[in-house]
């Protein structure tokens, strides 16, 4: 019997945790009631880029005394809708989405504006963006920046080597469309040069480190002799170099057999392997202004009570290159938090 | 029978006298915790609870929030329920959703740009710039909705064969048409969803059919925000659903043949159920139910998705079996499944309302799983006095 | 003489109802008790309380001299006490020595060696399946052995253990009739050791033959406990049931017509039955006779349409069958009540009344949609159970594994009954069933036939063939042997002709063969 | 009986299907891409296939139990991080962060055990609740950045013993401690009559709530070691680290023979299917197939395999059917 009871001190135990854990969150909700109240959802927080731009956005407007209530969709478009709407149940004053992709983002701006809620969406512009506060960037045309600049070097390979430049692309989870956007961006440059590029090597990655190593190990041990790599996203250089190093193949710019390397995102890893020579290009959004933008344009709605604000705020984006890094570094989310120190903290 | 003799008739057993006062006590509170509802008062005492630190979750406008979120979940559930009765497990509930819902943006879409979808393999064929098969046509929603229930009980239908058929495991079956079927819609849209759907379709993911107004009667035009809505087209689907899956297996000689399936296949099967018959069944009514899911969630979203129900799995086993039906098969009810579905959606819902740091929601989501899943041993432990039944 | 386990006025309630009520009793030590009663009259219980698998309300034990509170069953076989269930406890997915060792396995000694010592337990299998002289190898899996081979490994599993107690519950009844005298020289020789025997048992014959002393519970009491020289079978029944049951076996009230029911024509299944022919008419009581192996379940379940045929054909009613399945035999009026209820006869864990009900949900749902038509379908069930007189609490409540095995079999009976068959094939149907209940299912056959129904009667006990039966047909080695008229039944000549084949059959270590 | 030649050899060759299917994938992708049939290759895909494989392992304790463990993914995420922050904070070795590691699994593993053992909990509950509420802990520890760890880890991940990798070293040893502790000791005898009937398994003097207890264990420190050894190859933690691998890993162990109704299994059939289902994906990587068919070939190949082993399940029960009579 003495099970039970067990079981029973667990239960009241682990209530009471759970209470204490509500208390200490009480008094600021209380607060809440007097303070502005906006609503951020993100899809979910797996990379650098996420991570950077949640945090950028949640603590400038906590620094602005506004109360944050966030959601995380995870990957799941029906949830994300459903926090919305909850969001919009709590009357907040305005509505921040990462969403998960296009379509239902249109979703999402009809419900709000629909309540009378201003709302901005944020780096994933909605199919139709004529609706609702839209920051974009479009992921096709910056990886085509970045891309471009790596044909350039490939150019200069060929002149020496003479024999045409393999190329590797990283492809994300196809059920995302940035991933769908980049791996676009990548092959507009690729067909542009049908003199310069043999076809393309394809790897699934479903934006998932293990499965991007296992098949990179696979597609390098099946063509050695790759010379250009494309990753959709930078959180993928780790893999690609704890697949290259033991080949003898990461090597720095201007070594005999560097792997011309490019990305996107622009993190701060990618940063650093500029700087360091193993990557030549990386297509960066430019994510604090991006939320700079954001935050501009949902706070201001709020203020001027606009209730269903629709404009249009386009990040043009930039390809950070072995070239340009010098001088636009600063314009770089990644080498900044490269300069804080990011990736040595902890 | 009158050659047995009645001598061996049994002597009457137990001895029963009036128990005094607390033992009467005792006994309601019995009543309560064996109830079936249990998990449904458990959820509501939560709710409750957290509603002492949390008040905007008592705002109607959040109440009605949650009942327009547990419909589709339940229609999903149910279908999960009857597998598990009898002793099956469907997986691959998920990617029929996927499927079913590119179906349904296939027949109704109303317009597609080239630009987006000429990469497709339907393209040209199915989907044009004038949209789907049947775009503008009147009964296109009827034909889809119809169209999307019969391609999930289709693969209901090879599930079933497969697992009846070769006596392949339900889990690897399922697991397998998971995998493939889900690539298979990715790879018929090429990622794209297919949008445009004709509000007629909408309706039934987000229309309502009775709203509520709740603010004083002074003001001169009412607010949107205020319109709650109370009966939706997702609700009446669901509820529906719920009816007749109920009335299935209460009443009809289908619903006990799988009990009896999963209680004892072998003993079924002496006992003349057609159990291959009735195992296929179950599995395309499982389909078809996420089939019907996948109408709910593609209006809700508002295009065909290939990517829909990806993350779904987990709630829809956990809810089920937190509302009590036995993973092992034979036990299980339509009601406790629409419970533990309560349950998860009062449980989202609140997380989503503690504004909780994005970093905390899921310990404590994990925690409050747990706590729940506890509560429900102890008390099982109380009624058995320490042992487990 | 010194008592080696002792019990002080035990006692054990289950929801205010007695199992065991205030039983005293003195197990005396190297000797064999014989213990009887009904089931349901506790026994079970009273063992699953020495054995720790209950713990009980009031009451004492003393084991050895010392205090004895087993809180597992872990505890009791440490103390010494080892078990033979009723309902055979072993892993079919594990090997016969597995099993035996399970519990305590060989250890080898010395550091690099670690894990079980695989050489010392085939050693001490090959000697312990010896002692119960089981002639099969240690490594074949037990999901192979027949049923009796199964038991002889449990008491091999006992022996092991080298338990001062051993309590056999209804150890026979899955076995055939040279198993048991192969059981009772293995009992009389660990008597000779000293160990000390508690043997519950049905057919009191055995009891009668073996034990020292008897003790006879009834209703959780103990109301008997003397030398067996104060017993004898009348006596022992009138104790167990309460009353004097002068014969064992309820007179036959009806005769056999001569309209077949069911005939059977050269049916042939290489490696199972051969040349099989056999007619069951109208109000007739077929016994089927043979030892374990010789194929008379394996020609049921093909009769019945769960195994298939090669050549020969099934005459039901008139129609011919060269195949069947089981819905057809249903729709021609078969009943199928099968060897092991657990298995393949009850919803263990669903109510009474879902198991009677189960077969004939078709014929009573309502037309169309098939909806139940409950209220007729309960009267029915309510019907069967009371006609069967099973003793239950609310059968649309309690479940079918909380019933006594006799009332589980009535159940199994009632099930066929709804569906108003004409022929009945009865597999074992009074298997591990005490007395009481044996003669209602007796009398239920007899009403049956009465009734104009046919029935198959299978069973290894010869006695309750004899007893019941208008002619018994032998098998062995899958083929008919022999048959007698009730005018000649002579249990001699019966048994010489199931074991005719002896010098050659071989089925029990072809079933041993792994592979 | 006259077919009995033919069914012996079809039975043969149903008793290997699996090993047959490995041989004809294999010499198929080979054909398409010669280089895959490279020994470098063939350890690329064991190696890759090391971690599922290991935490399968686990797996198939529990679910030879009857039991299941859906927090393995989360297990993995967490006792890596754990290790990794260790390594960051003490700057450790990789052998003591291996430790921390395997420590934290096990302790996760023992509250699943706890859960299931002494409060009698649904194993599928608890450990999907510990699934979500593990990974939660983690992201809380990180804010979900992503762990970068010190060079010495991918030192260890491509370091090898004898010419073999590292990771194929460490699967290899966990499969043959496995294989030992299932077939040669007591408690792995144990845990097969446990998922058996649990019942029996008691009454026969068997302490099961410990052999539950312990499986659980186990299945944490396969779970950590498996995590362990991807995070030595891929040298960074980031937050979806392990995420959805519980149904790998389930689908390996089960495709490998092992039942989710409990007591059959073994840990070679977890190798088998883990390697099959990676050796297939490697090998549409080869012939460079187009990446939307990738999977669904991958499923297609899987399901044939299944198909394959019920089959001989058929034919087994039938051959099981016990001759009475030897035929002329």
């Amino acid at each position: 019997m003495s099970n039970k009871f067990r079981g029973l001190a667990l239960v009241v135990l682990t209530a009471a945790l759970l209470l204490v854990n509500f208390a200490t969150l009480h008094p600021t909700t209380v607060r809440a009631q007097a303070k502005k109240k906006v609503c951020f959802a993100f899809q979910d927080l797996e990379t650098e880029f996420w991570v950077a731009g949640h945090k950028a956005i949640t603590e400038t407007l906590k620094a602005k005394g506004i109360d944050v209530i966030e959601v995380n969709g995870n990957q799941d478009a029906n949830k994300q809708l459903e926090q919305i709407k909850d969001c919009i149940a709590q009357k907040v004053a305005g509505i921040i989405v990462i969403p998960q992709d296009g379509d239902s983002a249109v979703t999402i701006v009809k419900e709000a504006q629909k309540a009378d809620i201003p709302i901005a969406i944020f780096n994933r512009p909605p199919t139709d963006t004529s609706k609702g506060i839209v920051v974009v960037a479009d992921n096709k045309v910056i990886a085509q920046q970045a891309v471009e600049f790596l044909a350039q070097r490939a150019l200069r390979q060929v002149e020496i080597t003479g024999n045409k430049v393999t190329p590797l692309i990283l492809v994300g989870d196809l059920g995302d469309p940035n991933a769908v956007g980049r791996k676009d961006g990548f092959y507009a440059v690729i067909d542009k040069y049908p003199a310069l590029f043999n076809k393309p090597i394809e790897v699934a990655t479903e934006w998932d480190a293990k499965i991007a190593l296992a098949n990179l190990e696979a597609a390098i041990t099946a063509n050695p002799n790759i010379d250009l790599i494309f990753t959709s996203s930078d959180f993928l250089f780790p893999t690609i170099r704890s697949i290259l190093e033991p080949r003898g193949k990461w090597l720095p710019r201007g070594q005999k057999g560097h792997v011309i390397m490019g990305g996107l995102d622009g993190d701060a890893t990618a940063c650093k392997l500029i700087k360091d020579g193993f990557v030549d290009a990386t297509g960066v959004q430019d994510l604090y202004y991006e939320a700079q933008l954001t935050l501009d344009g949902i706070l201001g709605a709020i203020d001027k009570g606009e209730t269903q604000p629709n404009r249009v705020l386009p990040d043009p984006g930039f390809a950070l290159t072995a070239g340009n890094i010098d001088f636009r570094e600063k314009d770089m989310w990644g080498c900044r938090l490269l300069a804080e120190g990011f990736l040595n903290k902890k | 029978m009158t050659s047995v003799p009645q001598r061996l008739s049994s002597a009457p057993r137990s001895t029963a006298s009036t128990p005094p006062l607390p033992r009467r006590l005792w006994n309601a509170l019995r009543g309560l915790l064996l109830s079936e509802y249990f998990i449904l008062y458990l959820s509501i005492a939560y709710f409750l609870l957290i509603s002492l630190f949390f008040p905007t979750l008592l705002e109607p406008s959040n109440l009605s929030n949650q009942l327009t979120n547990i419909w589709p979940l339940l229609t999903i559930a149910i279908g999960q329920t009857f597998v598990l009765i009898i002793a099956g497990i469907d997986l691959s509930q998920g990617s029929v959703m996927a499927i079913c819902s590119v179906v349904g943006g296939v027949i109704l879409s109303t317009s597609l740009s080239k630009s987006v979808m000429s990469n497709s393999p339907l393209w040209g064929t199915l989907l044009t710039e004038k949209g789907g098969i049947l775009s503008g046509d009147p009964n296109a929603v009827l034909v889809a909705v119809l169209l999307m229930v019969a391609v999930g009980a289709l693969i209901g239908f090879i599930n079933g064969t497969a697992i009846t058929r070769f006596n392949m495991p339900p889990f690897m079956v399922t697991l397998v048409s998971l995998l493939f079927f889900s690539a298979f819609a990715i790879y018929l849209t090429q990622s794209r969803n297919i949008a445009n759907l004709p509000d007629s379709f909408l309706r039934l993911g987000q229309g309502d059919i009775v709203s509520v107004y709740l603010g004083e009667k002074a003001t001169p035009q009412i607010k949107r925000t205020e319109l709650l809505s109370l009966v939706t087209y997702s609700a009446v689907i669901a509820v529906a659903l719920g009816v007749v899956a109920h009335f299935i297996l209460s009443r009809t000689v289908f619903g006990r043949q799988m009990y009896a399936i999963g209680t004892n296949r072998r003993a079924a099967e002496i006992s003349g159920v057609p159990t291959r018959r009735v195992i296929t069944l179950v599995y395309m009514f499982s389909g078809a139910c996420a089939g019907l899911a996948a109408v709910i969630y593609s209006a809700r979203l508002g295009a065909g998705r290939p990517t829909l129900g990806d993350n779904l799995l987990l709630d829809i086993i956990g809810a089920t079996v937190i509302g009590g039906t036995s993973l092992f098969g034979g036990k299980g009810k339509v009601l406790w499944t629409l419970f533990g579905v309560v349950f998860f959606t009062l449980l989202l819902n609140t997380l989503n309302q503690m504004r909780l740091s994005a970093f905390q929601i899921d310990a404590v989501k994990g925690s409050v799983i747990l706590l729940a899943a506890l509560i429900d041993v102890t008390r099982n432990r109380f009624l058995t006095g320490g042992r487990v039944a | 003489m010194t008592a080696l386990l002792t019990l002080q006025s035990i006692s054990k309630a289950f929801f205010g109802v007695y199992a065991v009520r205030d039983v005293t009793l003195n197990v005396p030590a190297g000797r064999i008790l014989g213990l009887i009663g009904q089931n349901g009259a506790g026994k079970s219980t009273l063992m699953n309380l020495i054995g720790g698998v209950l713990a009980p309300d009031a009451g004492s034990m003393t084991f050895d001299g010392k205090p004895y509170v087993p809180r597992t069953p872990s505890d009791a076989v440490s103390a010494g006490i080892a078990f033979i269930h009723q309902e055979l406890n072993l892993f079919t997915n594990l090997s016969i020595a597995e099993n035996i060792f399970l519990g305590a396995f060989p250890q080898r000694r010395g550091f690099p060696f670690v894990g079980i010592d695989r050489a010392a337990m085939r050693r001490q299998s090959e000697a312990l399946l010896e002692a119960v002289d089981l002639k099969v190898k240690p490594e074949s899996p037990v999901e192979q052995l027949a049923p009796g081979e199964r038991q002889l490994v449990e008491i091999a599993k006992a022996l092991q253990l080298d338990a001062r107690l051993i309590i056999f519950d209804e150890p026979t009844t899955s076995l055939t009739t040279r198993e048991t005298r192969k059981l009772v020289e293995i009992m009389q020789r660990l008597r000779e050791r000293g160990t000390t025997l508690i043997y519950i048992s049905h057919i009191l014959n055995d009891v009668l033959s073996l034990a020292d002393e008897i003790a006879v519970m009834r209703d959780g009491e103990l109301i008997a406990h003397a030398p067996r020289v104060e017993f004898d079978a009348s006596r022992m029944i009138s104790l167990m049931v309460g009353y004097s049951l002068d014969q064992l076996f309820p007179p036959r009230t009806s005769t056999p017509t001569q309209t077949p029911l069911l005939t059977l024509k050269g049916i042939s299944q290489p490696g199972i039955v051969k040349d099989i022919g056999l007619t069951v008419n109208a109000g007739e009581v077929v016994g089927l006779f043979g030892l374990m192996g010789s194929g008379r379940t394996e020609l049921a379940r093909i009769i019945f349409g769960l195994d298939s045929f090669a050549s020969g054909e099934i005459v039901i009613g008139g129609e011919v069958l060269r195949h069947t399945s089981v819905r057809e035999s249903i729709r021609n009026r078969i009943a199928f009540v099968t060897e092991n209820r657990r298995e393949e006869g009850l919803l263990m864990t669903s109510a009474i009344a879902e198991n009677i009900g189960l077969v004939s949900l078709p014929r009573y749902a309502l037309p169309g949609v098939q909806v139940v038509d409950q209220p007729r379908l309960e009267r029915a069930v309510g019907q069967a159970a009371n006609q069967l007189q099973i003793k239950s609490g609310n059968i649309e409540r309690q479940a079918a594994k909380a019933l006594s095995g006799g009332n589980q079999q009535k159940v199994v009976i009632a099930k066929w009954l709804l569906s108003e068959p004409s022929l009945f094939i009865m597999d074992e149907p009074t298997r591990g069933i005490d007395v009481g209940a044996k003669y209602e299912i007796y009398s239920i056959i007899n009403t049956l036939a009465a009734e104009g129904n046919g029935v198959l009667f299978i069973s290894s006990e010869i006695e309750e063939l004899m007893g019941m039966c208008d002619r018994i047909v032998v098998m062995s080695q899958g083929e008919i042997y022999g048959e007698f008229t009730r005018a000649d039944f002579d249990k001699e000549a019966i048994l010489r002709t199931a074991f005719r084949e002896q010098a050659t059959q071989k089925a029990g270590d072809h079933a041993a063969d792994p592979a | 009986m006259q077919q009995t030649r033919r069914e012996r050899v079809v039975n043969r060759l149903l008793q290997s299907s699996t090993l047959i299917m490995f041989v004809a994938i294999f010499v198929i992708f080979g054909a398409i891409a010669p280089r895959f049939i490279l020994l470098e290759n063939v350890t690329n895909i064991i190696k890759q296939s090391a971690f599922t494989g290991v935490v399968a392992v686990g797996m198939t304790f529990v679910l030879l139990t009857r039991g299941i463990d859906l927090s393995v993914g989360s297990n993995m995420y967490l006792s890596a991080l754990i290790a990794g922050l260790a390594m960051r904070q003490f700057n450790l070795a990789v052998a003591p962060a291996f430790v921390v590691a395997i420590l934290t699994g096990m302790l996760f593993g023992a509250f699943n055990a706890f859960c299931v053992v002494q409060l009698k909990m649904l194993p599928f509950i608890v450990t999907l609740a510990t699934l979500v509420a593990g990974r939660g802990i983690g992201t809380a520890l990180t804010q979900s950045a992503s762990l970068d760890y010190p060079e010495s880890m991918n030192a260890f991940g491509v370091s090898s013993l004898l010419g073999v990798p590292m990771p194929i070293v460490v699967f290899v040893i966990v499969v043959a401690v496995a294989w030992f502790i299932l077939t040669q000791t007591a408690f792995g005898r144990q845990v097969y009559a446990v998922g058996n009937d649990i019942d029996g398994a008691q009454k026969a003097g068997v302490n099961t709530r410990w052999v539950v207890a312990r499986v659980y264990i186990i299945s944490g420190l396969c779970a950590a070691v498996g995590g362990f050894i991807l995070i030595s190859q891929t040298g960074r933690l980031d937050q979806p680290f392990g995420k959805n691998q519980e149904f790998n890993v389930i689908a390996a162990a089960v495709l490998g023979g092992t039942s989710l109704f409990g007591g059959v299994g073994s840990a070679f059939g977890a190798v088998i299917g883990a390697v099959l289902i990676q050796m297939v994906q490697n090998g549409l990587v080869f012939a460079n197939v187009n990446l939307y068919l990738q999977p669904m070939i991958q499923a297609a190949i899987i399901f044939l395999a299944v198909f394959f082993d019920s089959l001989r399940g058929v034919r087994l029960n039938r051959l099981k059917r016990r001759f009475i009579r030897a035929e002329a």
